[in-house]
């Protein structure tokens, strides 16, 4: 108990020590601390017994560490690790870069927090301070539109948590009581309508389309880390909190077949489509990368929200590959950004020649998005599929088209991009200055991404076996 | 004057002296009063001083006060009331006077005030009006106090009309008492205006008199039940009802004729704005709810539509007068303006046709003799303290100067505005519980009520705030504290607060008051 | 409209008396002088005497005076009216004296006795 | 015993309102010590009386043969008793810091001593015509607080307050004669109504709309929609004022009025289900949301404020107007949560006011450097005010939003959906006030700037946001006692 209790509070006072030192070697500091952040994390992963509650009147706020949370205790210190380590190489080293580093491990705490929540109530209120902690990472620039765009955040983010909060309500106490495999019975009649609001609240988070209109400002205004963050680490709690309210609230089999489940896959698939026409469309290559992250998150919820073991483990692959693949792209195109200077993909005209080993990295991570075979995105996409053929029926079909149909957008999306980086055509003047000496930091990233993507694409076991004992745990016996 | 005309036979003179027999000793007293102010007042010129014709006037009322208060302790004890004939004539031909509980009790309250009005306004008289002159000023207030007793207890509509022109030639005078040629002209728009009320009058009591063929009211009833019961002469009574309350509507400034009200109240000295205020308007109207009462009986009365004119003046008379207060910037015109409200309270009480009602527009008359001077008063001191600046503008922080002023006057204003405890609170409370009773105009009541509070509170808390904060324009030089204004301010504010807390007794005297009239 | 005609004569002293009365009534009001305001006052209360001693008053009777010892009621017309007629003019009298007073003050003062020009001097004389 | 310390505690201000006016007290020390001895005495009597008093109603004076004047603590009276008594000395504290170069302060303490007597007589009146009595004494003694600064601005603020308090307390004067004429008004408060059924027989449409323009009525302190013109234009009186009466004791009277109108005078009973529930419900959904969202629009931040009251005080109407047990609960327990959450915030704006003379939201670029301690009270009070989950208005929301569900009629999920814009828009009005303090635009200045807050004006604010996070903490604690307090113990 002790070690979740530290999992938590080491990186909030960290972050807050990190603030409060002024300048000085900040950076290597930072990456000390992530360090035994991810160490702690993966004992309290593997040792962590029992768990804290306190009664506030008749309110439970409980910490406990089940299974569904520990895949993502691990994943999410590696991913803050990776970018604070291309954060060190591409970033500016200014005074301001104290306070982001420090609103990272805040951040982080909190996040580590959700994961610990043991029940919906507590869950509600870390997420609330996600929110808010994440919120000054949006406005780091401290530029008129970073500040416009972070208002648009938190004006997103609380509208999702008080539909969560409305959802609490109509489901009642004893719905926030405790997350139990398989659900609670619960007596309220409008089950349904609850289930629905607090899907709806978290999918603001997790990227369903009319409330995650947030992600494309925040990303595109927001530093590169900061953008990788949102649709890598913030977006997955987003989805954490629907898988957890519909296994462990409400119960799978109480809900599947409900009509508040095929309204949210319904939504999932136009946001999938949504997403990919957008990103299709979009010039800049930040906002293209946020579009696509919306679209490849609500493949996720397709997953999950089908109830179907198969589906469930196709979103739990989709989930990992996503967050490595996005986050990747995010880098490679900071790394671009920040040596040239280049924000629109029109710009982006055979750079390929100049920092080949980025642009490499680039083009595989987006074949991994699109889901061609070797690499992650293929086994989470076949997964899926497969799942939503399980679930059936003229929507299940639906799903699979919608998927394969972004996918085929996304291709349209990424691929010209690094497709022109290195064979740019005739008419193509090469710059004089040749090759970008890009910093060994920027490129570690990048490199251990793809790597990841590859390596994992080929072995997916790993990850389906993970999948399918977390549904075994916590859909309580369900098919 | 007004002593009886003995015409008529011999045989007459023979009935009246077997009558005999002793009348008890208190029965004396109304006529007792009238008798010492009327005297009062007529051996006041033969003092020269200013000084000595105070003294008398202020003796000779308090004592009156006093009978009256025994008079009142006497008939609520055995309830009773009495007719007291004028030298002995029997009914048809001689004079008389009754007294009940209410009338003592009106009695009492008056001179009590007319009393209290001019101790408090002494020292602005002695200032205002010159040496010689004051002396005929107190004899007119004696006859003031007079003509207000014997329109309260007279039984003879005749000797009413005399007392009210009585009335108004004295109210003229004190009105012109401050002899500035602003006051004369006043005094002519407000003998104008209270001559045509009184012609009114007269022509409507001689039509009565002509129909009927009696002057007493007794008899006067008797005769138009009978009247009425053979449904003949309804036109010329409606007519003659209708003029009888027209006349008197203009003599107390009720809506549609308050206009000479202001300037005739808000130029005189203190202590005669007060007694007009407080009593002369009062004077008629229980004489008009006397007629109606005895002589009409008040169902006729409402039959005949009288009550919802009554009714509809006395809204309107709220409203405006509140209305017209709030823009008014000359305190004590601000104050005249806030009795034609007042005014309109009374009416409207006696317009909802309820007895409750007509209850209730009696103690608004109490309250509002008490409250109207206390305000008069504490002005004219903080008028006098600020070196005679009379714009609300030029009298702010005149409360610090003299305290007990100020918090007289903010006691006066916050009973007019209705706080509970004091007795502004009290009437509002009983007009509202009688307009219960009568569902069509409940409503109409309410609201009335309501926005006249609130227009109320808009001018009179905005004056005492004026009068509380510091400015430029406070004197420098300390006033001599007066204590006759200290005393009389205390004793009326102590009424005020008498009749905001320990108002069942007073409710219950005017209720089997009006038991008795009907 | 003929028995009307009939009536008004019956009754001629008293119309006269009201239509003297609104004619008192109205100038009273209405007159900017200020002594044509006492005249139409006179007016107006002596067409309340006129009515009332017309209502007194009895065919073939002499004046309620006693003569020659005689008592007996009929002879004499009704007294009372008459009664009130003299305490009426008493009053009417006194009040037209004060009128007039206040009246000679205001010459003195604005050497006028028309009521707008003494209201709009008194005003001027105000600010 | 008991019974006489009731009208000492609600008579000492009165009294001892009088004795600032005396030279001896002209100075600062005198005066403090004055004030300090006078409200603390009566916070000690009113937390004595909330505790141990449980006699009947103590008649103090009779006016016409229906009504009496009497002094009463019964369970609803313990809460709004303890609220005033507990905040008021703190303000007190906060006051003398805030007045330090103001040179009319014996008035102005004068008349805050005289409120304080008001707001506890409001809390102890044993019927309406007692509450009715002080609560115009309240419009009159908060009326010359108000007006302190004397410029135009605040006359023509105190002339508007006192036209929208006296204009409201004759509604309600409509309901004191109809309580008298259909019931016992002498009768004490009881929870099911004084009204004896027998008068109220044929006469309950009359009733109802009697109850509504009395709602409306005392509504206007508690800021209900069409009459809340007067609560931001008031703002520009001094902070305290408007920290403690237009946060805590004016407004809440209003709300306390309002209960005591609908529990414990009509009873709920003749009001559920008709239009006296529906119209007065609409009116405060409509308060709710639109107090928040003009908050949102204005730049002057005490306004904004005093706009975020006008919002969270339909919270407690909206409670009020559910006409159930819980309803009354989860009104109670919102009104202890806001009055602590919001004196802080007022207490933080105060201090930007005082000491750096900003008003609006564009100057305060960056004051989060020189004022630390302010500013981190305020963010924690401002995400008390959203209702994060470990402070008080949490629980009270949430008490409010079970209570409408239990009403399980359409206007419940309005009333909820109603909750939830309008704590999304508390984010956004808040959380931009913190994004400008803490994060200024361009890159910050590296060099620490001066601090510009004083200890004891900070001391209150620190004192303050501790016992909200407390109040937050044990709010299991507020609800049994609030449980035990108004329904004997039963939810």
């Amino acid at each position: 108990m002790v070690l979740l209790l530290l999992s938590i509070l080491f990186p909030m006072c960290f972050g807050v020590f990190v603030i409060g030192r002024r300048g000085g070697r900040v950076g290597a500091l930072a990456l000390g601390g992530i360090v035994i952040s991810l160490m702690i994390n993966i004992s309290a992963l593997l040792f962590a017994r029992g768990g804290l509650s306190v009664y506030v009147g008749t309110f439970l706020f409980a910490l406990a560490l089940d299974s569904l949370p520990r895949m993502l205790m691990a994943l999410a210190p590696v991913l803050f690790l990776l970018t604070f380590v291309f954060l060190l190489g591409a970033g500016k080293n200014d005074a301001k870069r104290a306070r982001l580093f420090g609103f990272f491990f805040l951040t982080l705490g909190a996040l580590n927090a959700v994961y610990a929540s043991a029940n919906l109530l507590t869950f509600y209120m870390f997420f609330e301070v996600v929110s808010l902690l994440s919120f000054p990472l949006v406005l780091h620039d401290g530029t008129e539109r970073a500040r416009r765009a972070a208002l648009i955040y938190i004006g997103f983010s609380f509208t999702g948590t008080a539909l969560v909060l409305g959802g609490m309500k109509l489901a009642g106490m004893e719905a926030i009581e405790s997350f139990t495999a398989g659900g609670v019975a619960l007596s309220e009649p409008h089950n349904q309508l609850a289930f629905l609001l607090l899907a709806l609240g978290f999918g603001c988070k997790a990227g369903l389309y009319p409330l995650s209109a947030w992600m494309v400002p925040a990303s595109n205004e927001s530093p590169v880390s900061v953008g990788a963050l949102l649709s890598g680490v913030v977006a997955v709690m987003g989805v954490l909190g629907i898988v957890r309210v519909s296994y462990q609230v409400f119960g799978a089999e109480r809900l599947s077949g409900g009509w508040a489940q095929t309204v949210l896959i319904s939504l999932a698939c136009l946001t999938a489509l949504m997403g990919a026409m957008l990103a299709y469309r979009e010039p800049i290559l930040k906002k293209r990368l946020a579009y696509s992250s919306i679209s490849q998150l609500s493949y996720a919820l397709i997953g999950f929200l089908t109830f179907t073991k198969l589906g469930f483990i196709g979103g739990v692959l989709q989930v990992f590959f996503h967050a490595c693949a996005k986050s990747g792209l995010f880098f490679s195109a900071g790394a671009v950004q920040e040596q040239t200077g280049f924000l629109r993909v029109s710009e982006m005209k055979g750079i390929g020649r100049d920092m080949p080993l980025t642009m490499g990295c680039f083009a595989l991570l987006s074949l991994s998005i699109v889901g061609l075979p070797p690499l992650g995105g293929f086994a989470a996409l076949w997964e899926l599929s497969r799942g939503a053929f399980v679930y059936g029926g003229a929507l299940g079909s639906l799903c699979v088209a919608v998927m394969l149909l972004s996918a085929l957008l996304s291709a349209g999306a990424f691929l010209p991009v690094a497709a022109s980086a290195f064979f740019p055509g005739k008419d193509f003047f090469a710059c004089v200055n040749g090759p970008r000496l890009v910093g060994w930091r920027v490129l570690i990233p990048i490199l251990v991404l793809s790597a990841a993507v590859l390596v994992f694409g080929i072995f997916p076991g790993v990850f389906s076996g993970v999948g399918e004992r977390l549904f075994a745990t916590i859909s309580g016996g369900m098919s | 004057m007004g002593a009886a005309l003995s015409t008529g036979s011999a045989l007459l003179f023979s009935e009246v002296s077997s009558a005999g027999g002793m009348l008890p000793w208190y029965q004396n007293i109304p006529f007792a009063s009238i008798f010492l102010l009327m005297i009062a007042g007529i051996i006041m010129p033969l003092f020269r001083k200013g000084k000595r014709g105070f003294c008398l006037a202020m003796g000779v009322s308090l004592l009156v006060a006093a009978l009256s208060a025994i008079l009142l302790v006497k008939l609520s004890i055995n309830g009773e009331r009495f007719t007291y004939m004028m030298g002995h004539y029997p009914a048809p031909w001689g004079n008389e006077i009754a007294a009940g509980p209410l009338e003592a009790l009106l009695a009492l309250m008056f001179s009590l005030v007319e009393a209290l009005s001019l101790l408090g306004g002494r020292k602005d008289a002695a200032s205002d009006i010159l040496e010689p002159k004051q002396s005929l000023f107190y004899l007119m207030m004696c006859e003031l106090q007079a003509a207000m007793l014997a329109l309260t207890y007279t039984n003879d509509i005749f000797t009413a009309y005399v007392f009210i022109e009585i009335s108004t030639l004295a109210a003229c005078s004190i009105v012109m008492a401050r002899d500035t040629a602003k006051t004369i002209v006043a005094t002519i728009r407000y003998l104008v205006i209270s001559l045509l009320g009184s012609g009114l009058f007269l022509i409507g009591v001689v039509m009565l008199y002509c129909i009927t063929g009696h002057l007493l009211i007794p008899q006067l009833g008797e005769k138009i039940a009978g009247l009425v019961a053979t449904g003949t002469y309804t036109e010329p009574l409606t007519i003659v009802a209708g003029l009888l309350f027209i006349g008197v509507a203009i003599k107390c400034a009720l809506f549609p004729f308050y206009a000479w009200l202001p300037f005739a109240h808000g130029g005189a000295t203190t202590s005669s704005s007060a007694v007009l205020s407080g009593l002369v308007l009062k004077g008629y109207i229980i004489l008009l709810v006397k007629l109606f009462y005895e002589v009409f009986t008040i169902e006729l009365i409402r039959s005949l539509k009288v009550t919802n004119i009554m009714f509809v003046f006395g809204i309107a008379g709220m409203l405006v007068g509140s209305w017209r207060a709030i823009g008014e910037e000359h305190i004590k015109r601000m104050l005249a303006y806030s009795s034609v409200a007042q005014i309109g309270y009374v009416f409207m009480g006696i317009g909802l046709g309820t007895n409750l009602g007509v209850a209730a527009a009696f103690y608004q008359i109490l309250v509002h003799a008490v409250t109207k001077p206390l305000l008069f008063i504490s002005a004219g001191r903080l008028i006098r303290v600020q070196g005679h600046e009379k714009s609300l503008y030029r009298l702010r922080g005149s409360a610090r100067n003299d305290p007990l002023a100020g918090v007289l006057f903010t006691l006066g204003a916050l009973s007019m505005v209705g706080i509970p405890l004091l007795a502004g609170f009290v009437v509002k409370f009983s007009l509202a519980s009688a307009s219960l009773l009568n569902p069509n105009r409940m409503w109409i009541a309410l609201i009335a009520l309501a926005v006249s509070t609130v227009l109320n509170a808009l001018y009179y808390v905005p004056a005492v705030i004026a009068v509380w904060t510091p400015s430029g324009f406070m004197q420098r030089k300390k006033q001599p504290p007066d204590w006759m204004f200290g005393v009389s301010g205390a004793v009326l504010g102590a009424l005020v607060v008498f009749l905001g807390l320990g108002c069942i007794g007073v409710i219950g005297v005017i209720q089997n008051g009006l038991s008795l009239w009907l | 409209m003929k028995e009307f005609l009939q009536t008004v004569i019956a009754y001629r002293y008293e119309t006269a008396a009201m239509i003297l009365f609104g004619i008192g009534f109205i100038n009273l009001l209405l007159q900017k002088n200020l002594l044509r305001k006492v005249m139409a006052f006179n007016v107006m209360d002596s067409s309340v005497f006129l009515f009332l001693a017309a209502q007194g008053y009895i065919e073939g009777r002499i004046a309620p005076i006693i003569v020659n010892n005689d008592f007996s009621a009929t002879t004499y017309i009704n007294p009372i009216p008459s009664g009130l007629v003299l305490t009426g003019i008493v009053v009417s009298v006194s009040v037209s004296a004060f009128f007039l007073a206040l009246i000679l003050r205001l010459y003195k003062k604005y050497h006028t006795i028309e009521f707008d020009e003494i209201m709009t001097l008194a005003k001027k004389e105000a600010e | 015993m008991m019974k006489f310390l009731m009208p000492v505690a609600v008579l000492l201000p009165f009294f001892s309102a009088p004795l600032f006016a005396l030279k001896r007290f002209r100075s600062i020390r005198a005066l403090k010590a004055l004030t300090y001895t006078v409200v603390l005495a009566t916070s000690a009597m009113v937390l004595i009386l909330c505790a141990a008093y449980d006699g009947q109603m103590l008649k103090l004076a009779h006016i016409t043969n229906l009504l009496t004047i009497g002094l009463n603590v019964d369970g609803m009276s313990r809460v709004f008793g303890c609220v005033v008594s507990i905040l008021w000395p703190i303000t007190t504290l906060y006051a003398f810091d805030y007045m330090k170069e103001d040179h009319k302060k014996q008035r102005f303490f004068s008349f805050f001593v005289l409120s304080y007597g008001a707001a506890v007589g409001v809390a102890f009146a044993g019927n309406l015509i007692t509450m009715y009595l002080f609560y115009e004494l309240l419009t009159l003694a908060t009326l010359p607080l108000v007006m302190h600064k004397m410029d135009d601005m605040a006359r023509y603020a105190g002339k508007r307050y006192l036209l929208y308090s006296i204009g409201g307390a004759s509604f309600g004067f409509i309901a004191v004669v109809f309580t008298a004429n259909y019931g016992g008004a002498n009768a004490a408060f009881s929870l099911e109504g004084v009204l004896d059924a027998s008068l109220v027989a044929g006469h309950e449409q009359l009733l109802r709309t009697v109850f509504t323009l009395a709602f409306f009525g005392f509504g206007v302190k508690a800021a209900i929609m069409p009459l809340s013109g007067w609560l931001p234009t008031a703002s520009v009186a001094p902070t305290p004022v408007t920290a403690l009466l237009h946060a805590v004791a004016v407004v809440k009277a209003g709300a306390f009025a309002c209960i005591r109108l609908t529990y414990y005078t009509f009873g709920t009973e003749l009001l559920k289900g008709t239009f006296a529930q529906f119209i007065p419900m609409a009116a405060a959904l409509f308060t709710i949301v639109y107090g928040s969202a003009r908050a949102l629009r204005t730049n002057h931040l005490k306004r904004r404020f005093a706009y975020s009251t006008v919002s969270n005080l339909s919270y407690i109407l909206l409670g009020v107007t559910m006409m159930s047990a819980t309803g009354l609960m989860a009104s109670a327990q919102h009104i202890i949560s806001h009055a602590f959450v919001k004196i802080a915030l007022f207490f933080c704006v105060g201090a930007v006011l005082e000491k750096e003379h900003k008003e609006y939201l564009d100057e305060i670029e960056g004051i989060g450097r020189r004022m630390p301690v302010t500013f981190a009270c305020f963010t924690a009070a401002s995400l008390a005010l959203i209702g994060m989950p470990p402070l008080p208005i949490f629980f009270s929301k949430w008490a409010i939003g079970e209570s409408a569900i239990e009403l399980a009629t359409g206007w419940g999920y309005v009333s909820v959906a109603a909750l939830l814009v309008s704590t999304v828009l508390t984010a956004l009005y808040t959380l931009s006030i913190v994004t400008r303090a803490f994060f200024p635009l361009g890159n910050p200045q590296v060099a620490v700037q001066k601090r510009t807050e004083t200890r004891s004006m900070t001391a209150a604010i620190l004192l303050v946001t501790v016992m909200m996070v407390l109040l937050g903490l044990f709010s299991g604690t507020i609800h049994t006692t609030l449980a035990r307090w108004l329904i004997g113990g039963a939810a």
